[in-house]
């Protein structure tokens, strides 16, 4: 066993670096870059039951070290993500971890059951946080009944291990948690995005034609920071964390937070090569901290 | 192949009223297939501005392994863009999407070059290389007003020119499509980049004709990741879009819904 | 009628202006610099019954973009701030807005009936919103029934109109807006700080000693524009918006969103000279924008 | 008087590993009033990094100026300002706090200055004017390794000084205090720069003299405004304390609880 690897329930990952639902679409546009092989896992764009195109544009707009972003699940349906993406990711010898959002109960079921048969998908992360869709997304993550009583449709028909992904946008998250792993959630990831705003100088009009958008980049990651250490001290099941990361030290971070691995989204826009770049610091960094194994760094900030 | 690195400034300069004139060499520009393809610039080192600024390749020198971008620096990112001295270094990722079609036009056949503000720019590599071709040029240049006005000497090198100014402060008085109702009707394409508004005009006017517009969106990835900067395309279908970054930024003309 | 003035409920401001509470102390080390007189008002730190040390040290970390504090609401108690700081103020044209923060309503009670006697007290900024202290504070921000209550008990004591400073940290804050609204509020502030968290990359451990503190800064204003744009069509009453201003645009993006005035915090620690700099421009601002009142700016990005 | 200046940096060079020494003009200079006081320093115009960082006044040269900084480029904000050469300018907020009272030693009496890493440069001006003043001064200068050490000679042609390492790789191997165990002890005063245990250290075994330390705590304002960073004093109240920035940064022996 190699001093990065990860072994979370579903996922045996070589690193605890992927990249995040969203900031990677399927993988191919970074295959361009580097052999995705070396990837942890990857975390595939959203995918719903039937194709959708979104949001009107523009969807994106900078913010102080941050973005924010309104996309709306474009993506393109259950069924040509089965016939198309899942299979061109087989060519590479890593766990795609696969977002499963939706509507209603009903499509989030119908799409876990399926692509959780899918050869490589390997865990579902379950989109209840999505804050740029007008129903359903964020409306399950702010409500723990809501959330746990989805998690355990989906756990139900799931083939594979089921994470919840957690909104940041909540009075206490601690309680959505728990509600989650009630509900029987093998993990968590988090955190989604933070609903934020920008508006045009000039015109005083937002500049998101969606109105809101989510904040994501460094500018959130003492949020995350702050949710992933009251959160992993309140569950008994892993995280998967993010929100933020552009760096190894912002690694180091998440993991001394409580996360058991990590995901990378908006840093992919700013450096294509961000996460095989940590993957190739990392053991240097763990030198650094006369630490052998990765796993010690886990949840070290609650000790002592 | 896209490549992120960090060129060397060779020199910049201010050539217009907040226009940019930025030189940069690399082994990027190697990579450099057609004009019209794009960079994506990061301005700064610090995480703030975060994102990357997108600017269209200008014109491009193989032997030397520069190309030069010209921007207006008007925002924060820009702006900072703007400070970058010779031999200072700047990250740049691309060569980016897909540029406008030289070999659409033949020898010995003319194309109509018509750009606006800061969609003037990648006309000149445009023109250089059908010009070198054989091809003859006609560029109508719009800018707001005579101080943003720029490269129209390098164009007319190039083939004859016509400017443009909102104002009248140089050239003719008015938009692009004023000049465009009095040129030469049998020119065998036409190719465009500018606001939205003025490549509806420039489609509307030449819509019996083949051409090649450039659109602009706001980008996250600009390599086809992140679904920012869709666009509808005019099949119908509500679920049909280009993406402008990897698709684009040139389609022919009537493809993109605008 | 200047074009920067503003008329709120007991305020009459030259200009939309001031410095956030606990960003300024009580206006002495900034006199230094500048001619206070200047300022549309001033937000002074906040004021509890009985002196307060606050939290051990470090308070303070950088964050991207941002900062974390965790002061815990040092100050030298009300009968001290009554004696020496007021009066201080005094030698300024210049209305003050006293901070007020508590354990219990009890303590708000007693501060706020005092501190609003002060002739240049000319409204009370109750502050049920600080991430930083153990008890009352952000508790009383969090619960509709609770902030509507000591609104309400504070209304009834105060000589002077009463703003209640929002906590961001909530699932939906406009229902606490219209809480304290209904509790008798004469206006709001917001926002306050977001709870967040930063690490030593080498140790693991919180760099704040008290291991949370709230996020403020440029990284957070989008999260305070949506809030802003969000509460200000809910409820009837106004709002001094804060939360990352660092400039001019900053100032008209806030006012767009929906206040009727700012307050600058962070900023005055980057450049002293932030609020008079903001003030000297908006006037040629507003000629760019073709404004010539500043109240027209108010909301603007609802419109249409 | 506290003023805001973009300084002009005149030179900038790597004295030691990682070790900075940066030399800015402006009329801030004009306002120092005594040796230890501090900057606060911005990094970069942009909003990451976005606090100032508070280093101390190394030297001063009132004629050209002219100030020195030397500073430990380890974290993102000191990296960046690291990289700033001659003609661009630095934004400087200062002179800040109040510095080592040189008035305490008397023309003819002995001085000791003890400083352990980043605190040493506070006390090269410090014993320039002690110097200048007729007092004699001993240094005794502690750092990690030979590799960080930096202006022994500069210190030696002030007095006589001794190095400590830590791992013994240049002077005395050890702490400063194993130095100061075997120096003379007629000296009237004692001044000290450096770590917390060391200046816990310094204070112990010269409890019986009248000394100066000079504190480091985080900072927000600088000015005394934020309340950031505070110390509670010896005096055993709960709530009385001391601000590094504006009461400090340094402080009479036995004043701030260590
Ligand atoms: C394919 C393409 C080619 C372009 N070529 C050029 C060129 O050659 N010369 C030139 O001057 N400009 C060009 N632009 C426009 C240029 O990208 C924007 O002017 C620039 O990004 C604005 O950045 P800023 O720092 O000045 O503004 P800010 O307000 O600081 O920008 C904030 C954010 O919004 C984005 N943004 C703002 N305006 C635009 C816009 N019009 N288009 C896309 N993103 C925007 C920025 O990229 C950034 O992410 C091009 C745009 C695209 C999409
Ligand atoms: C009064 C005073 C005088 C100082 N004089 C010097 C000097 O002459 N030379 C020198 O090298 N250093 C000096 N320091 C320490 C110096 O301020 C820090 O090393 C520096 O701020 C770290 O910034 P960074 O960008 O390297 O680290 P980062 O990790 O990027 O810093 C993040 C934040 O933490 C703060 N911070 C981190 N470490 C410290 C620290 N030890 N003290 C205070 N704030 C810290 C930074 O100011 C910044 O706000 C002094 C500190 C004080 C309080
Ligand atoms: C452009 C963009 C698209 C995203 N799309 C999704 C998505 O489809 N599903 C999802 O669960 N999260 C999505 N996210 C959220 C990210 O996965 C991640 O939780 C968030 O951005 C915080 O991480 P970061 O700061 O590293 O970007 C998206 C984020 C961005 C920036
Ligand atoms: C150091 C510091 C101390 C603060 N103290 C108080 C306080 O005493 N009372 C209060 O209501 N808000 C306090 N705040 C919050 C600010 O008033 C303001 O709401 C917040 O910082 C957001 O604005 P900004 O981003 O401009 O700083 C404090 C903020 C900082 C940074
Ligand atoms: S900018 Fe990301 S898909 Fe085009
Ligand atoms: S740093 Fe603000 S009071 Fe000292």
């Amino acid at each position: 066993m190699s001093r990065l690897s990860v072994k979370l329930p579903g996922l045996e990952l070589k690193n605890p670096i992927m990249p995040a639902s969203g900031c990677f679409g399927f993988g191919k546009e970074y295959a361009n870059f580097y052999d995705l092989s070396k990837l942890g896992a990857i975390m595939i764009k959203a995918t719903t039951l039937e194709t959708r195109f979104g949001n009107p544009t523009p969807r994106v707009a900078e913010t102080a070290s941050g973005m924010l972003n309104a996309i709306g699940l474009q993506n393109p349906g259950l069924q040509s993500v089965m016939e198309n993406e899942l299979p061109w990711l087989e060519t590479f010898d890593v766990p795609i971890i696969a977002n499963v959002a939706g509507t209603e109960t009903a499509d989030y079921v119908e799409v876990a059951k399926t692509i959780s048969t899918a050869p490589n998908v390997q865990a579902l992360e379950l989109n209840i946080s999505c804050p740029n869709v007008k129903c359903g997304g964020i409306t399950f993550g702010t409500d723990p009944v809501q959330a746990r009583d989805l998690t355990a449709a989906v756990k139900k028909v799931s083939n594979v291990p089921v994470y919840v992904k957690l909104s940041p946008n909540v009075t206490d998250i601690k309680e959505i948690a728990k509600a989650v792993e009630e509900g029987g959630a093998d993990g968590l990831t988090m955190i989604n995005t933070l609903i934020g705003m920008r508006l045009d100088h000039k015109t005083g009009r937002p500049i998101i034609a969606n109105g809101t958008g989510g904040l994501s980049g460094p500018a959130v990651k003492p949020v995350a920071i702050r949710m992933v250490y009251e959160v992993s001290q309140t569950v008994g099941i892993p995280i998967i964390g993010m929100g933020g990361i552009a760096d190894t030290d912002d690694v180091i971070d998440f993991l001394s937070a409580g996360a058991s691995a990590v995901a990378v989204g908006t840093a992919n826009f700013v450096d294509p090569f961000v996460c095989p770049n940590i993957i190739e610091e990392l053991p240097a960094k763990l030198d650094d901290l006369g630490i052998g194994q990765l796993s010690e760094l886990i949840g070290r900030s609650h000790r002592l | 192949m896209i490549i992120q690195e960090k060129m060397k400034v060779v020199r910049q300069t201010e050539i217009a009223e907040h226009i940019f004139e930025l030189t940069l060499a690399g082994k990027l520009v190697g990579e450099i297939s057609s004009p019209g393809q794009f960079v994506h610039v990061r301005v700064s080192e610090t995480q703030e501005p975060l994102l990357r600024r997108p600017i269209s390749i200008a014109s491009i020198d193989k032997t030397l392994s520069q190309m030069t971008i010209i921007y207006r620096a008007e925002g924060r990112g820009t702006k900072l863009l703007s400070s970058k001295l010779a031999e200072e270094t700047v990250n740049v990722l691309g060569p980016l999407g897909n540029g406008f079609p030289v070999k659409e036009t033949s020898e010995g056949e003319t194309a109509v070059l018509i750009g606006g503000g800061i969609g003037v720019p990648p006309l000149y590599e445009l023109s250089k290389q059908l010009k070198a071709k054989g091809v003859k040029c006609i560029h109508v240049l719009g800018f707001q007003t005579d101080a943003v006005c720029f490269y129209e000497e390098e164009f007319n090198r190039l083939g004859d020119t016509y400017v443009v100014t909102v104002d009248g402060s140089r050239g003719t008085q008015g938009f692009v499509t004023d000049v465009m109702a009095g040129l030469e009707t049998d020119f065998a394409t036409y190719y465009s980049c500018g606001p939205m508004p003025m490549l509806k005009a420039v489609q509307n006017a030449y819509s019996d004709k083949k051409g090649f517009l450039s659109f602009e969106q706001r980008m996250g990835c600009g390599i086809g990741a992140c679904f920012a900067c869709v666009c509808h395309t005019t099949n119908n279908t509500e679920h049909d879009y280009v993406k402008v970054c990897s698709d684009g930024p040139v389609f022919p003309a009537g493809v993109v819904s605008i």
